[in-house]
């Protein structure tokens, strides 16, 4: 791990921002589905907002974005609209995948998101190709791939690391390690816990980060994005971090402690940084209170959105199972 | 079997019955032990198996890595080893990631090795839509699956067969596969505290009638129950019988109901094309094709990922409503 | 399409014909590559590839490690960015690898993401058996595979086809998977030189005839049309219809070849249950009922794991003799 | 690599004897399959059998093994009769598979040899599994697995060695690096070709061993296998080979020089092992010739046995799918 840098006021707060949107768009989301707005599996990303916020900010919009299921930080941090993202979960037509794939499934061509993948792992390989895809066309293109420590143990784990590090793709592998996968705390599914001693076996460079402290996730993936973007071949990066709630809407949490989960509260990414924003930059109580009431607004202003969308026609059910013919394939 | 009668009937869930089944298993029989993803501190991913781990302890109620390869490999190897392993699949979708090790191994050691060895291998897959979750959680991939020669493959729909087709399952000396449906899980109903094992050979005709046979199974078997019972009101007399095993078929008992009714509706969550109806239809035209006094006709699965939306959802999978219309359309068209 | 007539003659292997339609799609698209194991170096495993590393060089002829799951999800992810990826899976049977990544990515994408992505991705395989490889070499899945929307799946059985499809393929905008049976690479045929891409819409009727329409496609034409000159020796006039896409089905024309022949078999290499032929019989029946004289017959591969011996392979899967007696069977049963 | 060990003059001989037996009995294959009696895909084994010779011999009859499609060796130092495996190439009923699996597919329960598989990679998770029942079984019993290079870059790979490694699992795993795997160079196939890195990335312990010097592989092999009985998790043993012969015989090695054919060929396991029991056990010329001499009799006897042996009768095609349900199902 590197040192702080040091906060840039203004972007300070933009980082706060933006955690502070996904932190209330979650919160939403979760009385959303206890009134039954919202269904199917819903996961937050309560506590883990450092690690897309950090991350994005080394992102350019020709980049391209793998994520999983639990991924509406990364697609707020992406710059999907809230809008569409709720009205997504709401199945709504004007969602960013036509409501057609609720949380788990969130896509969107114009910020080059490529899922919302619900398959533990099925991302990485989605991911190298759209790597490949740029080495082979000499664009200076960066893949970023998200996914947990879950996917750690999955066979395409292994092969789409090897594969990147084999053919020098430009991919950044973002393992995203808050200690379980569901109940499955990371002691009980790998035998070597320390994940980046993998990717090196892939001779992939690797670092640690804490996953809690937004400028250090941003600061190491910047240098990341700089030595993939560079033709260096493939980076990883372990972001240390824990998710606050329960892993879906489903789960007892009958495996682990509260007093673990208290004891991580105490470095919620979103308090320590605004204190430290307090501390170094100046931030003030009024100041936060208007970030965070124009984060409220905005998952406000998301949800009469969702509210008033439309639903898809039955009788579109199968279009898009085959693209018209007509249809020029347009993405790149 | 056990005498059902002087038990006591307990009120319980599909998962309950389930996880009843499973615990019996480990009770009789010390080879038996549940393998997968979060089986045990989660309590499975849809709680069936909560409450096993405190009782049997880690080594039987084991928790293993997101690794659908390895795991249901690993169960293979157990089988061989002497053990009666539970593999627990979660989503049939996930599955696919083992079906290197199901299709290429499990299904195939037995005949490859000149019967020298079997793999008696219980592997439990949740399939079926109906919770929202959309196009990776959420297909019937069971017909898909009694394509496979070497595999036994099971869809208990009622309390009974969850719970007692495990137990003959384990007792199989071949890979069997069993489906629980999602949408079961909350299902309630009252079963024998002693309901044992049940057989996994024959179908099972649940509801009797004259006018059309429909042919079902799994998460169909109640909305088809329920079909019957709105076509009554227009005066239809339909039979509806449970395939309970897709593979091998029980295809004695459906022709000898089609022999009395002449009309066919196969209701199947499977994508239309390629399911299970189609085998079904073309074996009653194999056996039976100058009792059909109509063309079969099939409610299944549009063919699409299942999307998000309820109402998309809904009018994707086979209803009592679309059951009921094919019944209507089977008994009009060729009427004798 | 172009000026075929214009064109000197070539004779050709079904092989020779594969590799042509790679190189030319290589020389027409510079987004095309071809990637899968063994593919460059050792020239692939069918030798199908050979030369073509020396002309292509390794980025466009790319080698992959033994890493189906990867290479075939990286295929998926070089489709969306913009390149037209054809990925070679050595042996269908090796396909169980990545079928999470078929199945659950690149058969879904399109629809789960609202009609945003597509995915322009061709997936070539061989498939079938004649050469004693057994159990884990020899299967023939591509009837399973055309269960699952969102693919597109063809079996060339001619050089035309196999020359010709994949151009077609890589111009269609979802995934399309091309199965090329082991048993056709050696076969000799006459291919005029700038033969061009094919449709990959419409079945083709490859032998006209009046009494008994034989529906096939891929490993299994060649002996159909065979048989069909047995039965001619009886009397007997059989039409063949090539299916050459397995998904989406192409009815029409075997509907209306039925409207004229009242009579039908099906040879298809899968295993009898739940193969492409309970499907295509279950078609007729929905589309054709009152026109089918006698129930449609299928010949298929019998219910084992392909063995290696010979002769039990050649009992294994269907064979002129077979598919030849099927016909003399429809035509006894039923006449009118 | 630990110091060879000292020769004991009759063991060497033994294992002259076994490595012979394969050799001749491969060669002999080779020339059946030009001639029509073999068919189907076979991988000759030629250049290799130090590394089945040495590992069998830390096994007792309790053990397990699991190969590939390249068993011949395995199959014979394991103690399968060359009888049986040669009818079983004929597809002769009187085969250890019954014929049905031929060359790639051998199986035999009097010895535990668990396939011969000719999915690459497809044979580790069963023995994990196996190794799982002796686990719970309280067994001393250790499943040795063979596999290739070219394995290592499969998911199953990964899954198996994590597996085993988690739950500290009486599994042997061999790797027999050939440095090819077809026509693909290790270094085209893996970012990290120091394999044993890998299985440390797992922490399972592994050593490198030269394939080529059969008491180094047994060596290495009983060092293993004792640390594994004794309860101690899996070992990982990276055997460095290299096959003589072309991959299948449908290769015509496009992808390596006979230049390094040749000079790997100078390493031929027989030879150096042949030199070194004249030097160091009094190996004579005739001794020699009748070691070799008996292996080409019972390879001659083996022949014999395939060509009298009889077909399955078509009519039990499709006996054994499945089990008849009276029978017990025996093996454990
Ligand atoms: C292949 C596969 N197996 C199992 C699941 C069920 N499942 C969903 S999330 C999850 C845990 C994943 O944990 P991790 O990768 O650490 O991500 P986290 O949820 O902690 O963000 C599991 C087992 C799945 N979705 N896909
Ligand atoms: C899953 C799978 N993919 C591809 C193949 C085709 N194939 C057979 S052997 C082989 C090479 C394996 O190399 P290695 O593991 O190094 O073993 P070796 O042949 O060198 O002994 C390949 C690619 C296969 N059998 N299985
Ligand atoms: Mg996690
Ligand atoms: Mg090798």
């Amino acid at each position: 791990m590197s040192e702080p840098a040091v906060v840039d006021p203004q972007h300070g707060r933009h980082l706060l921002a933006e955690m502070l949107r996904i932190r209330r768009f979650e919160e939403r989301c979760a009385e959303l589905y206890s009134a039954g707005h919202i269904r199917g599996f819903l996961h937050l990303y309560i506590g883990e907002e450092a690690v897309a916020v950090g991350a994005m900010q080394a992102l350019t919009p020709d980049d391209a974005i793998v994520a999983t299921y639990r991924e509406h930080g990364h697609a707020l941090a992406r710059g999907i609209p809230a809008t569409a993202l709720m009205a997504e979960m709401f199945g709504k037509q004007e969602g960013c995948s036509r409501g057609r794939g609720g949380s788990m499934h969130v896509f969107d061509a114009a910020t080059r998101f490529y899922g919302g993948n619900a398959i533990v792992g099925g991302g990485l390989p989605v991911a190298v190709g759209l790597a490949l895809a740029d080495r082979m066309s000499n664009r200076p293109r960066v893949t970023a791939c998200f996914f947990g420590d879950g996917a750690v143990a999955e066979g395409e784990f292994h092969e789409s690391l090897n594969l990147a590090a084999l053919w020098r793709l430009p991919v950044l592998f973002l393992c995203e390690n808050n200690l379980y996968a569901m109940g499955t705390r990371i002691e009980r599914a790998l035998a070597e816990t320390d994940i980046v001693m993998k990717a090196r076996s892939y001779r992939i460079p690797a670092d640690v980060v804490d996953g809690m402290d937004v400028l250090a996730v941003e600061d190491a993936a910047r240098r990341a994005v700089a030595a993939v973007r560079r033709g260096d071949g493939p980076m990883f990066l372990e972001l240390q971090t824990y998710r606050f709630r329960a892993h879906s809407m489903f789960d007892a949490e009958l495996y682990r402690d509260k007093a673990e989960v208290e004891q991580w509260k105490q470095r919620d990414p979103i308090a320590i940084f605004a204190a430290r924003l307090t501390r170094e930059a100046g931030l003030t109580a009024g100041e936060y209170q208007e970030i965070d009431a124009h984060a409220l607004r905005e998952v406000q202003e998301a949800v009469a959105f969702a509210e008033a969308g439309t639903w898809e026609p039955v009788d579109e059910l199968t279009t898009d199972v085959y693209t018209p013919r007509m249809e020029e394939v347009r993405h790149a | 079997m056990p005498d059902v009668a002087a038990s006591p009937i307990v009120r319980m869930t599909y998962r309950d019955a389930s996880r009843a089944g499973i615990r019996e298993a480990l009770l009789r029989d010390p080879r038996v032990f549940l393998m997968g993803e979060d089986v045990g501190r989660y309590g499975g991913a849809y709680a069936v198996s909560k409450g096993l781990l405190a009782e049997f302890g880690p080594e039987r109620i084991r928790d293993t890595p997101l690794s659908e390869s390895a795991f249901v490999g690993a169960g293979i190897g157990a089988a061989l080893g002497g053990m009666r392993p539970i593999v627990e699949v979660m989503t049939v979708n996930f599955s696919l990631l083992a079906l290197d090790q199901i299709v290429n191994n499990a299904a195939t050691i037995r005949h490859m090795s000149g019967g020298q060895f079997s793999v008696p291998l219980v592997i439990r897959m949740v399939t079926g839509a109906g919770r929202q979750l959309a196009a990776q959680h959420a297909h019937s991939l069971e017909g898909w699956y009694a394509h496979i020669p070497g595999l036994r493959i099971v869809a208990p729909a009622t309390l009974e067969d969850v719970r007692g087709m495990l137990w003959t399952a384990l007792e199989d000396p071949d890979p069997v596969l069993i489906f629980e449906h999602q949408g079961l899980y909350n299902m309630e109903g009252d079963l024998a505290a002693n309901a044992g094992p049940v057989d996994i050979d024959r179908a099972a005709v649940r509801r009797r009638g004259d006018d059309v046979t429909v042919v079902t199974y799994g998460g169909s078997l109640f909305k088809s129950l329920q079909a019957a019972e709105m076509a009554m009101a227009e005066g239809i007399s339909a039979e509806v019988i449970d395939l309970r095993t897709l593979r091998p078929l029980d295809m004695e008992t459906v022709v000898a109901s089609v022999r009395r009714t002449h009309r066919v509706v196969v209701a199947d969550e499977g994508w239309r094309s390629g399911s299970l109806s189609a085998e079904i239809t073309t074996r009653l035209v194999e056996q039976a094709f100058y009792d059909l006094d109509a063309p079969v006709a099939r409610v299944c699965t549009e063919e699409v990922p299942i999307p998000y939306p309820k109402h998309l959802e809904d009018a994707a999978v086979p209803q009592p409503a679309t059951i009921r219309a094919a019944i209507q359309r089977v008994v009009a068209a060729g009427a004798r």
